[in-house]
């Protein structure tokens, strides 16, 4: 028997398996669902401080190598959210709630509601390449140094800071959260692109841009977790184009300690999870692993 | 799954079907089941659900203008080209062999594929249909090629003067069905909900929920731990009982829990 | 009948497919058949001062949906490379020169010396996410003005920039080799990224990181297109996962006068610019479309 | 063509050949012909092009210890993981009755799939082998259970005492072959190339150069304007006539084009 449990940071988890965030993400019956489903943890949709509709449809199309979102953030705002964390934590795995602001400012007050509503961490969304003001954070050091400091200094709850690929450096951006207190690294969000319909002539998405997930991006993924594995101390937890136990033993060997699934739910239901882990187990028993922890940042070796 | 992918259709026909509704048509070869609905692009404005309310070599999609996406997909012209991707979702269960058809307003056109399918297997159909007033009615003709049609107006401009539940009731009190199908207002699929559950018929409705991606990851189309789009559009009368939303609660674009 | 030639600012194109950089380029016979086999331009191997031997093998990867290249900028060195230059333009289609260096004042002589040799453009590889040095130079607006201005007052032929997309904001980097002078920008490079094998826990590329190649990169590479063409007004062509028809319209249709091929050929085979430019012809007849000019730009209105 | 990218086999049996060669074999199923080869990943090392010296449900390769991959490689044992991907390259065309068969050195390892599969075909096989010395003579029991094996060795250690080319003259001028298959030293098969054209005897070379991918996409490998990986390995004398390149120059890791 291998075990696959994991831990990061102070966050203790059952499999290495959790929802990514903007998945599934805005009911707490659906968090509920996948949990259920055989997460190791459950990131909620990124809450803003008022309800957002998000961006005009088409906002998620499937292309050839993965998903193209722009979705735009929507979501209910942190005020209508507190009966939806409350159904997910029925699940009995850890809640991750993610959060964002336009303004750094308001990422503190957020991440202090949150933790009020009851999640077991949390995770700070620098990062959508289609949310206007959020781009700006997620390629500039200082200014996730500054969130980072500010949510820590409000929440007791671990505060892990997702970081966008879209960027020159990730590796600087990741350090920057460490030194500001972060205690973990999420990484990576979309992908900025687009796609246009040729028959029509138009982009497809209604907002133009969007960010690109699932298959396409995973060696963009590993790349950025072997990169900051090198450059700080605090976890990992990658997530981009997880869909098989394979795609996550690549993450762990890169240096992540659990991994996320969005996109994969499109390839394999929300069985992706279970199947996920079992492949993982399979893999370790063949290649001699008992604990995950054993492969964790091995491909640096 | 080529088709499945965003794509674009040149529409073959677009039907005058009642003051407010046309009907589309575009030629594509898919497998497609009644009661499977695709994500209609009207390019430059936005996407919505759309039930395919004809299954053959020629598909076609049935939109009322209410507003704005459906207000411009109404100025489109034959030849002109929309986006589709789909089909999605699950369907009807046509395993009965006598089904009662219960259909408000525009939601005939999530259930006509079904008669269809079920009148091409030798199965006999009833379809009840409700709509404002006369100039509502919609695919009459066609669901007439089906079976027997009864009528139920709120002004009493043609056939029963009343809601479609009541007509349906009537029907049921009269004949047994082994099961029903339905698709219309919310309240009207949960008044039929109560109606077969007390008198155990097997009751399957199609539903509506604001979606975004139409397959399962977006969360937008949730109704209590289902997702509409994915584990419905239809549902069996019994999965939806104790449902908190069903009925009461939508999601808004906010994501939101509204009432209805 | 309809029209497929193109312009890339005074640089005129019978079909508006090129052969991107690195690939088959080191020597003047593969050129000479790629241009044999249908493409419009050939752009040569990336060379630089000196030979230079390139990473560690392995050094390219079929990926799942994409190509994973390391190669590291191997190339026989300017010196080496007159005879090779001399049969490529043999082939009766334009040779554009690509040029590299490790520090911004070589890319003047170098370009100087392509230009002797007789290549109808320049293209300045400032871009290559796997080779020392360059990396710098890709994400730094004034580094990349300063390269383009220097080479500007060295050459006259036509001097093409090409960007990479592993920045925060490509637009500002097109802007800045615009205003330097340069006659047009070719987008994207790869994209950094890395893939492990689980089975021997080890980065499959020799170097760890490379560059990602191929269909995954398209919707990339598009939105890069379709950024840089709101930013700058000199001719853009198009680069990343092209392989049929569509492809290149979709790059055309973002703001691309041109579509460059590297990968394509692996899916297609040399055959590919030839297929892609009767495809392209294809679409344009369904759609009404005559001249290839004006589907430029078109999913911007 | 999922076994084409990159994968790990485990290595099944390490088989010492000569002093100095070994071959190494791993079961996997794939579709391969005579004359293909799979690129070897070292894992930690390089990654460097070798041919399929057996075809079977166990494939395996026979490599000569002479820099730092090889020399790597021969470090491994039975149970150890290495990286393949492939097969790669066209295949030597059989069609003939009546091959001789010339080998040079560890070039034996890229046609002796072929002279299995002539023999399995019942076709006629007489191989020609040279090495430096008789302890540099591998594969033979292998060679000779597929037809007869004359030897050559430089030093005279065993059989005629000189080039393989040498000997291979001689035979067919007293015998008569339909066709020529080849692999070893560049200037053997030059020569060998030269002695087929003037026999008016069709032969086919298996060449080498150095590879960085293997599919056609790198131009590592060109020979003038041929790709080997691609258009080759395996060449058709007619294929080489009149090339610059043949015999006399190759590229090297930076494309340089060097005198052999
Ligand atoms: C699975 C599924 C299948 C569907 N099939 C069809 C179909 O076959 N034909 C069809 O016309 N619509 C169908 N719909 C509804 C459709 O997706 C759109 O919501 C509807 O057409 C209105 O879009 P709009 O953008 O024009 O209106 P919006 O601008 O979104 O809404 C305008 C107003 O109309 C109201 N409204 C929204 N939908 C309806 C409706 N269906 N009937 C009456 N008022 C409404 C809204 O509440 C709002 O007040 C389906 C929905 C789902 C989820
Ligand atoms: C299509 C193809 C098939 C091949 N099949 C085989 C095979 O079946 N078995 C095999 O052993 N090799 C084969 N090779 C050669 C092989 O790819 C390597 O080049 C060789 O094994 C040396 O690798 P290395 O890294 O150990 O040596 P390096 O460190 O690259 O070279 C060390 C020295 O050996 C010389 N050298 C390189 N290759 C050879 C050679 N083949 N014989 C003698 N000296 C050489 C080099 O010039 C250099 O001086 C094949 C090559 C190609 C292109
Ligand atoms: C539909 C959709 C919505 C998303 N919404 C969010 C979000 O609200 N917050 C966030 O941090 N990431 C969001 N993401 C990014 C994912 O969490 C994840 O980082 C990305 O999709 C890559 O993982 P995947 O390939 O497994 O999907 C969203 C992704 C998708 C596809
Ligand atoms: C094997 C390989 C080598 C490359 N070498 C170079 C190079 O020397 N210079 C350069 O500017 N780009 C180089 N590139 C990038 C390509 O020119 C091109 O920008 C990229 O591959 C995306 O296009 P594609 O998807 O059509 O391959 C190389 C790409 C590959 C796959
Ligand atoms: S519409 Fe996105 S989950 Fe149903
Ligand atoms: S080895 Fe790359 S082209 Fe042949």
């Amino acid at each position: 028997m291998v075990e696959i449990s994991t831990t990061v940071g102070r966050l203790k988890l059952q499999n290495p398996t959790m929802l990514a965030s903007g998945i599934l993400g805005d009911s707490g019956d659906s968090l509920l669902r996948v949990a259920r489903s055989g997460a190791g943890a459950v990131v909620t949709k990124s809450i803003g401080r008022e309800p957002r509709e998000g961006n005009p449809s088409p906002s998620l199309v499937e292309l050839e190598h993965g998903l193209l979102n722009g979705i735009g953030l929507a979501n209910p705002g942190i005020d209508n959210y507190r009966a939806e964390v409350e159904v997910a934590l029925q699940g009995d795995v850890p809640v991750i709630g993610s959060v964002f602001a336009e303004d750094v400012e308001f990422y503190g007050p957020l991440a202090r509601t949150m933790e009020v509503y009851g999640v077991q961490a949390l995770e700070l969304n620098l990062s959508c390449p289609h949310a206007e003001g959020l781009e700006e954070i997620a390629g500039d050091a200082d200014l996730i140094s500054q969130v980072t400091a500010e949510v820590k200094s409000a929440v007791k709850v671990p505060v892990f800071v997702k970081l966008s690929p879209n960027v020159r450096d990730i590796a600087l951006l990741a350090q920057a959260a460490e030194e500001a207190g972060g205690d973990g690294i999420i990484a990576i969000n979309t992908v900025k692109a687009m796609s246009i319909l040729p028959e029509v002539a138009k982009p497809v998405l209604g907002q133009t841009m969007g960010g690109l997930s699932g298959p396409a991006i995973k060696p963009v993924g590993v790349r950025c977790v072997y990169q900051i594995y090198e450059a700080v101390d605090i976890p990992l937890v990658g997530v981009g184009g997880v869909a098989n136990g394979l795609d996550a033993v690549e993450y762990i060997m890169a240096g992540a300690r659990a991994v996320q699934i969005g996109s994969g739910i499109h390839y394999r239901g929300l069985e992706v999870f279970e199947a996920v882990c079992r492949e993982i187990e399979a893999f370790m028993e063949e290649h001699g692993y008992r604990r995950l922890e054993e492969m964790v940042g091995i491909a640096h070796e | 799954m080529p088709t499945s992918r965003l794509h674009s259709v040149i529409l073959d026909k677009v039907m005058e079907e009642a003051s407010h509704t046309k009907s589309f048509s575009f030629r594509e070869e898919f497998p497609v089941r009644p009661g499977q609905f695709i994500m209609v692009w009207i390019p430059g404005v936005e996407e919505v659900p759309m039930a395919l309310s004809q299954l053959g070599p020629v598909k076609a999609i049935t939109a009322k203008n209410v507003g704005s996406s459906t207000e411009a997909l109404h100025k489109f012209k034959e030849g002109d080209r929309i986006g589709v991707r789909g089909p999605y979702g699950n369907s009807f269960d046509l395993s009965q062999e006598h089904y009662l058809v219960a259909a408000g307003g525009t939601g005939i056109a999530s259930v006509i594929a079904a008669s269809e399918a079920l009148a091409e297997a030798g199965k006999k159909v009833v379809t009840v249909f409700g709509a404002k007033t006369k100039e509502d009615l919609i695919l009459l003709e066609r669901s007439r090629k089906y079976g027997e049609v009864f009528i139920a107006t709120d002004d009493g401009s043609v056939g029963y003067h009343g809601v479609v539940s009541d007509l349906a009731l009537k029907l049921m009190e009269d004949r047994r069905f082994d099961g029903v199908l339905a698709c219309g207002p919310e309240k009207m699929l949960q008044t039929l909900e109560g109606i077969c559950r007390q008198r155990d018929v097997e009751i399957q409705v199609s539903m509506e929920r604001f979606m975004r991606c139409g397959i399962g990851l977006c969360g937008s189309c949730s109704l209590d731990h289902y997702l509409v789009c994915r584990d419905g559009p239809i549902f069996k009368g019994e999965q939806l009982v104790g449902l908190r939303d069903f009925g009461h609660y939508r999601r808004d674009r906010a994501g939101r829990r509204v009432p209805m």
